[in-house]
């Protein structure tokens, strides 16, 4: 059974790194190089494209409005979570039970179901076309995944940490502030990555919610899709750098990445 | 003084009980699992548990004081340190969290490091230290509180035997000295014996007796508190194994009350009971049926069945006795305990 | 069953300065209690994963019943194991989990079905366990999960040694004494050759006719408990076993003629050492009899452990010229009083090898 | 963690959650609920149609048709990612250096932005400038995702696989290292072969995590949109357009908020459905195992 599993690994592996290469080499020439002819090796490779991004406001804009929200959204997330996950993992309470598992329905709702009535709601109050609009609706999901993925840590935090600070006579706040969040850093860590990605990656509500003004980098990517002579070079290398970020931050957050796509359960 | 009244150890039970915990002395709560002892030192604490009572520290109650106002500090039996702190860290919690002053604490940290034979380990992490280690840091941060009151749940009991052994005369000097007010929780009878000044038995939430630890030896109100002061517990028989032993049920020398459970019966303790060879007129005998033996190396358990009851006979030293041997068994009658059915 | 060798066996992590097991030669033989008894740290589950197959010795080599299995895996070695807590599969009844090492090996063994049936309701006879037999080993308690899983250990007809590792640690202390019993019976009547490896002293000396007290990577003894218990080979395996250990005194009994040479103490000894159970203790400050081996000093603490014909016994610890001494007996003195402690028996050393033992007749 | 008392203050750390959750779930969920039983012309023009949109979606054929693409696309998905997460899972070495090096390289494509997967596969796979589509057609298969429906579904499935296997591969993975060495000695000890291993030790402690990553899955396959609408847009025609992309081209397109509303109150039902199957498999408390406590 291992080897043949061991030849599965291998093939999944050459299988995962071909698209990657390919996104690689399309970056790394020019549009008319690529349409000119085909090739597995990019005879001559530039740094075009790459440029073309750093200079085009569009696309650097579109970056920086991405990051506008995602941070905004990140940390509203981390905020409003880390009580919650706290109170879900120590205490039973009225509806505890209820209240999780409609945390979870969130995370797991399609964006689609709730396109029409956030477009109305934030045009309603004067929201659209800001960072605060997509970061809100974004919480939607992020809100509750960081509930679920702190809550699975901190429960293997043991609650006699607690007490013995009690008994040590240490205020909750101290004690929450400078005892417990220090022990669940690497949960924080992993759960402001899930925030970060998933709010990041969101198409949907990003694009209807903004408009010219805050033009995030997902929309500009795809609008240039439908646009007739497509500059694929530009669109590799624009691909290229938003792979780059998460490739970073996963060795840091590798040891508990698995627990964080399970939502805590594992 | 701490006083408990009216504590009802787990909500199922109807009377509670009442006990004075003698000040800056050392008192054993000894039972078995499930008895209650966690909840009592919960309840004393003031943590979060489902027994209930009237807690009372020279005079002022503390029913309504949070964990963090009441003078008690606790060990709790699985080693709980701050994972994310040093060993010095650890200790200083308590008078960091009483924001003494920074001399203070950084003297008094080297102080109780030292005296807990954890002097050059003060900047390892909790989880870099043996299970020994560990119990000390948590017995160091405990000290470093100077409450009046020190509850000790079931400390050693995750540690090898020598450690065990070791650490608990290392408890006795380190606390004799001291006037907090001890309180250990523990299942093994000689633990009773070596840390007790007093002694409290718990029996299903229930308080048996309390007293020194050799009047409640000698003394058992009942066959519970009988068999929680021994290891292995009581040997009983029926008396009318004593006929023509010239033994009457009532003349026992120590009487001890009646006992509901198991009505007219009469108790031997397993270290009270010697081989035959020198049985004189003041002790009666038994036939002993060897089943099995348990040696430790300075003392041997023989099994055996006399008549219908399962014995064990603890005497010290190592025996050459063959399970399936017949033996008689004696013990003085002054040992003998008698608990008359009610 | 198997008798098995070892041969200037030692072991060192990839990586590890020193070794931490030393070379050890010991003979177990066929059907044998063999018990390795040592602290945490001491080496006996790495002496333990060599002889499973589970690592492979630096130097040295493990003959089973004189064929050299050193490279040989556990399977290949036809032994079995039962580890700290109970090791069942979870998906299969206690009755196919008996029959599973039986099943797996039909091939080289030629059971047929019914023999495995046969040789299961045996088995689950022994352990008294046949009313477990069709339940899943979820319904069952930690004790009798670990009783299935000795059975799993003993199943096979033709095992060649069975290797316990502390089998009783997760088990709740009050019952203990009873898997103790059942282990030992099994083993007498089935002569099945068994290592038991514990830091628990009762456990080793209950279970084992010899015993291997290790330490440091090394084994200090090998010999009976009674031998292991009365004449300790090394200082270190008196201060183990026996609770509270050995006490030790050093001494210069020098050349001329004094109490220790008419005991027979010989002029090199260093260190005399003797079990609480073998001193008296005797009011006053002065040595009654002159001919004995004792020292004065004070009663620093009275452990009380019960009571024999009415008087307290227990350990009286004697603070004196030779240091801190532990007496067990009669509880006479009370803190503070002069007392001598004098020397029924006790055995001398030099550098902490035993040399002789002593007794006052 | 044995007793969670019980402390109703509780909810005061649970309430931040409630407000913002609330404000961006309830409203608007209650704000499609109004609609879906509504026929709204203009803003002051609305009157109660009760659950006609409902049974209009229902047998609208282009619903159907989308549902049931839809639900082929999960099935297909979840049969391949399945058994093939758990042989990489296997192939993996427990321990030593090169675990954490394919652990990283494993999890890449999960750390990709949805719509770059969609744009990575897009130009992978173009039959002009793709090194698949060019490869494809080298071999003499007319390949090309953009015009044959079939060639396009084949894409999709291949893209997702590459997208998502890594998780279920990594989830199962975390479930094989639970598996304590002492029960592959044993089973070695037994003579137990390769397969009953597998069936025996890894399989019972597999159970529960991959009931996680069938759900996950289940889940996160049924409401995707952004890598379908980058690689496809639903082409050709709408042979790949599932649920979420039809009910987007409702909501914002035609601007006929009854059917959208309703046709979303309907999706939202499904996903619950999952939830609740997820929640209480994962809520269970199993007894864990008592490993022993390490003395020392």
């Amino acid at each position: 059974m291992t080897s043949v599993s061991r030849w599965v690994l291998v093939a999944y592996c050459i299988y995962l790194l071909l698209p990657l290469y390919w996104l690689m080499t399309m970056a790394l020439r020019s549009n008319s190089d690529i349409t000119g002819q085909f090739e597995v090796i990019p005879s001559n490779p530039t740094l075009a494209n790459f440029a073309e991004i750093f200079s085009n406001p569009v696309w650097y804009q579109a970056f920086g409005n991405s990051l506008n929200y995602v941070v905004l959204n990140t940390l509203i997330s981390i905020c409003v979570a880390l009580p919650a996950a706290y109170v879900f993992s120590r205490y039973r309470f009225l509806g505890d039970r209820q209240l999780f598992f409609w945390l979870l329905t969130n995370r797991m709702a399609p964006p689609a179901v709730f396109l029409l009535p956030f477009f109305q709601l934030y045009s309603s109050i004067g929201l659209f076309d800001t960072p605060l609009a997509v970061a809100l609706a974004h919480c939607l999901f992020t809100v509750p995944l960081s509930v679920w993925i702190l809550e699975g840590f901190m429960s293997g935090v043991p609650s006699e940490v607690d007490e013995m600070a009690k008994i040590d006579g240490h205020s909750f706040i101290y004690f929450f502030f400078r005892i417990f969040i220090p022990i669940n850093r690497g949960a924080i860590g992993v759960t402001l990555f899930f925030c970060f990605m998933f709010s990041w990656v969101e198409l949907l509500l990003a694009r209807t919610l903004t408009g010219s003004v805050t033009k995030p980098i997902v929309v500009v990517m795809t609008r240039t899709v439908s646009a007739s002579g497509l500059d694929w070079g530009v669109l590799a290398a624009a691909g290229a750098l938003t792979v780059v970020p998460g490739i970073v931050v996963v060795w840091f957050v590798r040891k508990h990445l698995v627990k964080g796509f399970a939502l805590g359960r594992v | 003084m701490l006083r408990i009244q009216n504590v009802l150890l787990n909500p199922g039970l109807n009377c509670g009980f009442d006990h004075d915990f003698l000040p800056g002395k050392m008192t054993v709560v000894l039972g078995r699992n499930q008895a209650g002892k966690t909840n009592l030192c919960r309840l004393i604490a003031g943590l979060s548990t489902q027994a209930s009572g009237d807690l009372s520290l020279h005079g002022q109650s503390m029913n309504n004081l949070n964990p963090q106002k009441r003078s008690v500090a606790v060990v709790f039996q699985a080693f709980v340190n701050y994972p994310n702190w040093s060993v010095a860290q650890n200790i200083a919690s308590p008078m960091v969290a009483a924001n003494a002053d920074k001399a203070y604490i950084q003297y008094r940290v080297a102080e109780l490091a030292g005296t807990l034979g954890l002097g050059d380990l003060l900047e390892r992490m909790p989880n870099e230290l043996s299970g020994g280690q560990q119990q000390r840091l948590a017995i160091a941060r405990a000290l470093a509180k100077e409450a009046q009151v020190l509850l000790l749940d079931e400390p050693l009991v995750n540690l090898d035997y020598k450690l065990r052994e070791a650490l608990a005369l290392e408890l006795r000097s380190l606390l004799e000295a001291s006037d907090t007010t001890v309180v250990y929780t523990t299942t093994d009878p000689k633990d009773a014996f070596t840390l007790g000044d007093d002694l409290l038995l718990l029996d299903q939430g229930k308080k048996l007796q309390s007293g020194a630890p050799l009047a409640v030896y000698q003394k058992p109100t009942g066959l519970a508190g009988a068999n929680l002061m021994s290891d292995p517990g009581i040997n009983t028989f029926p008396w009318t194994a004593l006929e023509g032993q010239g033994f009457s049920q009532r003349g026992a020398v120590n009487d001890s009350l009646a006992n509901e459970e198991k009505g007219d019966l009469g108790g031997v303790r397993p270290e009270h009971l010697f081989f035959a060879d020198r049985a004189g007129e003041d002790a009666v005998s038994f036939k002993l049926q060897v089943s099995a033996l348990e040696t430790s190396g300075d003392e041997t358990f023989v099994h055996g069945m006399v008549g219908q009851e399962l014995w064990v006979v603890r005497c010290p030293g190592m025996l050459n006795v063959q399970p399936g041997q017949e033996l008689t068994v004696a013990a003085a009658k002054r040992d003998i305990l008698s608990f008359g059915g009610v | 069953m198997a008798n098995i060798t070892l041969e200037e066996l030692s072991f060192t992590y990839p990586g590890a300065a020193q070794p931490t097991l030393l070379p050890i030669s010991v003979e177990i033989k066929d059907g044998e209690a063999f018990a390795l008894l040592g602290a945490s740290g001491a080496g006996k589950t790495t002496l333990l994963n060599l002889l499973s197959g589970l690592l492979v010795p630096t130097t040295g080599r493990i003959l089973f019943d004189g064929v050299d299995v050193s490279e040989q895996s556990g399977s290949q070695r036809n032994l079995a194991q039962v580890f700290q807590f109970p090791v069942l599969y979870e998906s299969l009844t206690v009755a196919d989990n008996l029959a599973f090492p039986l099943s797996a090996r039909k091939a080289d063994n030629g059971l047929s079905g019914s023999d495995i049936k046969a040789r299961v309701a045996k088995i689950a006879g022994e352990l008294d366990i046949e009313h477990l037999l069709k339940r899943k080993p979820k319904a069952l308690s930690l004790f009798q999960k670990q009783l299935v899983a000795i059975g799993r250990a003993l199943v096979r007809p033709d095992v060649s040694v069975v290797l316990l590792d502390e089998p009783l640690t997760a088990v709740e202390p009050r019952t203990k004494w009873q898997l103790r019993q059942s282990l030992k019976r099994l083993q007498q009547e089935l002569g099945v050759t068994m290592i038991y490896v514990t830091h628990d002293q009762t456990e080793a000396l209950t279970f084992a006719d010899r015993v291997g007290v290790m330490a440091d990577g090394n084994i200090l003894q090998t010999a009976s408990p009674q031998e292991v218990y009365e004449h300790p080979a090394q200082e270190f395996v008196g201060f183990f076993i026996g609770s509270p250990g050995m006490n030790f005194v050093d001494i210069t009994p020098g050349a001329g003629d004094n109490v220790y040479s008419h005991h027979g103490v010989a002029s090199t000894a260093q260190r005399l050492g003797f079990r609480p159970e073998w001193a008296k203790l005797v009011k006053g400050a002065v040595a009654p009899e002159l001919s004995k081996v004792s020292w004065s000093g004070t009663v620093t603490l009275n452990q009380v452990l019960g009571t024999q014909d009415g008087q307290p016994v227990g350990i009286t610890t004697v603070m004196g010229d030779a240091g801190e001494l532990k007496v067990r007996g009669p509880i006479t003195g009370a803190s503070g009083d002069k007392v001598v402690v004098v020397l029924d028996r006790f055995i001398s050393f030099s550098n902490e090898k035993y040399m002789a033992s002593h007794y006052n007749d | 963690m044995i007793n969670k008392p019980y402390n109703n203050r509780a909810w005061l750390g649970v309430l931040p959650v409630l407000l913002i959750v609330a404000f961006s779930a309830v409203i608007p969920l209650m704000t499609v609920v109004n609609y879906s039983v509504q026929d709204i012309l203009d803003f002051n023009s609305r009157f109660y149609v009760g659950l006609d949109w409902y049974r209009e979606t229902l047998q609208d054929p282009r619903f159907i048709e989308a549902f049931g693409r839809q639900v082929l696309f999960s099935l297909s998905v979840l049969a391949i990612e399945i058994p093939l997460g758990i042989l990489v899972a296997r192939g993996l070495p427990k321990n030593g250096a090169w675990t954490s090096v394919l652990l990283i390289l494993l999890a890449i494509p999960l750390l990709i932005p949805w719509n770059v997967v969609g744009t990575i596969w897009q130009i992978y796979a173009r039959s002009d400038i793709g090194l698949l589509g060019v490869g494809l057609n080298e071999l003499g298969l007319a390949f090309n995702y953009t015009s044959n429906p079939t060639h396009a579904w084949l894409t999709l499935i291949a893209m997702d696989v590459w997208h998502w296997t890594s998780l279920v591969a990594l989830l199962a993975f975390a479930g094989l290292t639970s598996v304590p060495p002492a029960y592959y000695q044993a089973a070695e000890l037994d003579g137990a072969s390769k397969w009953q291993v597998f069936r025996y030790v890894e399989m019972p402690r597999l159970g529960g995590v991959l009931v996680i990553a069938v759900l996950l899955r289940l889940m996160d396959s049924f409401m995707i949109y952004t890598e379908p609408f980058v690689l496809t847009g639903g082409g050709p025609g709408n042979a790949t357009t599932f649920l979420s992309q039809y009910l987007a081209t409702m909501a914002v397109g035609q601007f006929d908020l009854g059917p959208a509303a309703a046709f979303s109150v309907i999706y939202f039902l499904f996903i619950l459905l999952f939830c609740w199957i997820f929640y209480n498999s994962v809520m269970v408390e199993d007894a864990e195992e008592p490993e022993g406590q390490r003395r020392d």
